[in-house]
């Protein structure tokens, strides 16, 4: 997987989000503040411009791109909890990327995730579907299978996460001040998370 | 949705251009608007911010005895670390900067990022969490900062300006948190200028109880009451948290669209409650301060004061929101 | 209709309950709010009043450099003539009183009436009608008085506060509405509490061009514009009959229900057209002072200043609503 | 006409604004402030317990203790206007009443509301049905028709007045301030009035 795999994933992200927004905006209209598909929208389109404007020479400067661009112009919850993830995924990231190495990295960023948000698999969050995409690449790659069965995966993994946080109760982010009412929505976050995962499965290679 | 506005996403920035263009007093760049006579040397400079959407709050409180500056995010979305750095290093006076902080994740989260990045300032944090509707507990987001950041941001800034340092002015800040507690209740939602359609809807007839200030919905739903029945909700919440007692500072807030006359009709009600409890209202303020955009509604906040605090908040405050005493 | 109150017909006196316990400043008895210090031996005392609904007004800018008493009436229901007789007696210190009066039948009836039957006071009255939206003419009611009001207010009672003698406040206030001009626009109708459904139906997507405070349709329907060009109709409006130049003093008035934010971005293009003229806004006032119940929209009032007049606007002032210099 | 004719007028013309109340209001929504039907219904009630209180003891009375309360708890336009109507015709009004001094001090009444409030028939107010109300009276009485056929008539022509209202452009009291849009709507005014008189028809007698 080269710099070329990386802009391509998200570029895909961009596009998905872009299409997506309007609908991850109403999920977190119905249990947090109707900005998530807004904030998310115009973060990962600066990240595109950006990663156009300074082209990067490798994977890592890819990630570390992605993250200062959703850390500085995103806001809310979402900025710096992706924008983690996808800096400690680039710390964490070993040239040349080889499955295994991406696999590893990932599960760094999504650690990253829980360990800033201090939230836990379960607290109804992004990490619902994060983790469980985590947990199904690698051990897809664990059992050798082609990268793009893994990330196909993944991505299931992460779209079913993301539904299975719809009985939860909250007790992360904004949803949480609902309490009871949080159950019976699916969280936004997780949302747009099964969306990143389903553009990595998207990446022609 | 009808909104006075020019475009859904150039609310924020005319907005800015409109309050500068208003208050001499006031600069206001790269999204983050700050005193005009800042940096004060050798006073403690306090800094806020906030997902836009909660006007006046916070760039309404930025002034003589109030903050240095305030950082105006999308709206409800909270700034970005740069923003937060750029206004703590530009307010700086050198005897330190204190954060005020509502406690959201995402406010937590950029303003703990740009503490970790500013260099060469002191900063100190104080996280606002007065919200008695939202369950406080380890394994959750905790409470919600709300109305207290008024009182929170008015008190450590009359304390900033009478010389305090820092330490001071920051346990004075978290002082003020502890001794407030808040609760709200909706009449309607809030439209925010991108989704364009209410956050959620209310029936007539219904109102949400425990709402916060980002259109989110409440704890619970229940019929319309006459007002003395809603206060009377909205105290026993707030009374079965902190027991109200001796003197007491107190806000009635609407929560953007709330006409004035239905606030005195409110405030009348709160104040026979506290005075029921042998309590008594020593201060008040009656108005929409901590806002949810167009949302109709109110919410009370209660601190309970001493001889200190109540010193410190009528002592002289000019700002575009708060004025006396100058 | 969903609103903080008791019942209908109790509103205006629940929120004069509630003004009297958040405001120790003031007095309300018998439907009229007066400054506990009054009488003033000596000063010449104002009085204003008109229907209840439109909150600040008027009972909010009682105080300190403004008015001695208001007289508040049922909801878009002028005063009595008794309250206004009452509040004049009060708050005579010898002086004289000046009555400000809106221009409107009821109100000019009502204030006309007491001013014939008030006893050992020497009266002069003040007609405001700055509202250009509405022809003046012989044949007519001719202008509503609108936002023009808080700048009579405000600019006379500085004068008073100074000792001037009653023709000479008299002859200021009036000067004050001469120099004044006013134009209104709304989004929505507002609900009174006793008719429990919007006066007017305003379908989503139009606006009402040249309304007025009591929740009457304007002059015409127009489709809903970006604030841009919402203000530039208001401001040529007010352009066509008196000229902006010079210094102003410009108030971005919301409708009661009108979020801060998007007063700030009508504020905004205020004032660019107002530097567009090569005039200067030199004064500025951006809130919700001069409501119309839970009306959404916005009003700009526009006051051609001079330094005496700049200077009694500066005055110290400490009402409920506007406070400043103490 | 007796004192207790009087009396029963007023407690017709209570009972009448009571029933049209919202009706009055929704017609002041249209081109005025949505209070009169509110303002009145409030004044004629307390009309109605002053003199049950203060028990008047000749037609005289009944009309300033009527007048007394509506300038007094009215309030608006319509408490000045009307208050000023019953006062003036009071004053006219010559014991014993006969028909054709109740016509005369009616008309007392009418040029009072004109000249209070600066305004003739065509304005669009009350005049408009107060008008051709006393003008019809008059006649009927000339004619030396019975007083209950001249009340009627009375009656009549205050409903046409009112209803003539709605081709007109008002010139006077709030629908001015609409201009061109005040024309296609019943003046309130004009239709309290019609109620006054239809009160007047229904005394028994
Ligand atoms: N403490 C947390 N840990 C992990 N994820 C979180 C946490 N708090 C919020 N989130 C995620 O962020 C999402 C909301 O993002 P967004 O709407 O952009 O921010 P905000 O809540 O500040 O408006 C939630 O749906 C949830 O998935
Ligand atoms: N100048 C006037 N002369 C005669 N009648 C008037 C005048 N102004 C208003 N009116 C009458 O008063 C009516 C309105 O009364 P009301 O609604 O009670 O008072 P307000 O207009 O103060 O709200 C109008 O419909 C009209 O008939
Ligand atoms: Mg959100
Ligand atoms: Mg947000
Ligand atoms: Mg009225
Ligand atoms: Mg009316």
């Amino acid at each position: 997987m080269d710099t070329d795999f990386f802009l391509a994933w998200f570029a895909g992200m961009a596009e998905l989000i872009r299409l997506r927004r309007d609908h991850l905006t109403e999920l977190d209209a119905a249990i947090g503040d109707a900005d998530h598909g807004t904030n998310l929208d115009r973060g990962f389109a600066e990240v595109r411009q950006a990663l156009a404007e300074w082209p990067p020479t490798s994977p890592e400067q890819v990630l570390l791109s992605a993250s200062n661009t959703l850390i500085r112009r995103v806001g809310g919850a979402s900025g710096p909890l992706y924008g983690t993830a996808f800096r400690q995924m680039g710390k964490a990231l070993d040239a040349p990327v080889t499955p295994a190495g991406f696999a590893a990295a990932f599960e760094a960023g999504v650690r990253a995730v829980a360990r800033l948000g201090k939230a836990a698999p379960g607290d109804k969050t992004m990490l619902d579907a994060l983790a469980p995409a985590s947990r199904a690449l690698t051990q897809a790659v664990q059992e050798g299978v082609e990268v793009r069965e893994a990330f196909e995966r993944a991505a299931r993994a992460a779209e079913e996460g993301a539904l299975a946080t719809i009985p939860l109760l909250a007790r992360k982010g904004r949803a949480s001040y609902l309490g009871e009412r949080s159950i019976g929505h699916e969280d936004p976050g997780a949302a747009s998370s099964a969306l990143i995962m389903a553009a990595l499965a998207s990446v022609e290679s | 949705m009808k909104k006075l506005i020019n475009a859904a996403d150039s609310v924020v920035e005319d907005a800015l251009a409109g309050l500068a263009a208003a208050h001499p007093a006031l600069r206001v760049r790269n999204r983050v608007v700050h005193r005009a006579d800042a940096p004060r040397p050798g006073k403690v400079a306090l800094v806020s911010g906030g997902g836009s959407g909660h006007e006046p709050l916070h760039a309404g409180f930025v002034g003589h005895g109030m903050l240095d500056a305030a950082c105006p995010g999308e709206i409800f979305t909270s700034p970005v670390p740069d923003q937060i750095i750029d206004a703590t290093q530009a307010v700086d006076g050198g005897a330190g900067v204190l954060h005020i902080v509502k406690n959201y994740t995402g406010d937590v989260l950029n303003f703990e990022m740009a503490a970790e990045l500013v260099e060469d300032v002191e900063v100190a944090s104080v996280l606002v969490d007065d919200d008695v509707a939202v369950q406080d507990s380890l394994y959750t987001a905790g409470r919600r900062g709300t109305g207290a950041t008024l009182f929170v941001e008015k008190i450590a800034g009359a304390l900033a300006e009478e010389g305090a340092p820092l330490a001071e002015v920051a346990r004075v800040a978290r002082e003020v948190n502890e001794r407030s507690r808040s609760f709200g209740i909706a009449l309607t939602s809030c439209t925010t200028p991108a989704a364009g359609r209410p956050t959620f809807d209310l029936p007539p007839g219904e109102v949400e109880l425990g709402i916060g200030i980002h259109g989110e919905p409440g704890r619970t739903r229940v019929p319309l009451a006459p007002a003395r029945e809603l206060v009377a909700v909205a105290m026993a919440a707030i009374h079965g948290d902190l027991p109200l007692r001796d003197d007491l500072l107190v806000l009635v807030n609407g929560m953007g669209a709330t006409p004035l006359i239905e606030l005195y009709v409110v405030f009348a009600e709160v104040e026979a409650i506290v005075r029921g409890k042998g309590a008594r209202v020593a201060r008040s303020l009656v108005g929409n301060y901590v806002t949810s955009l167009d949302m109709q509604g109110f919410s009370v906040t209660v601190c309970r004061l001493d001889a200190t605090l109540t010193r410190l908040w009528d002592a002289p405050v000019e700002t575009p929101a708060l004025r006396w005493g100058r």
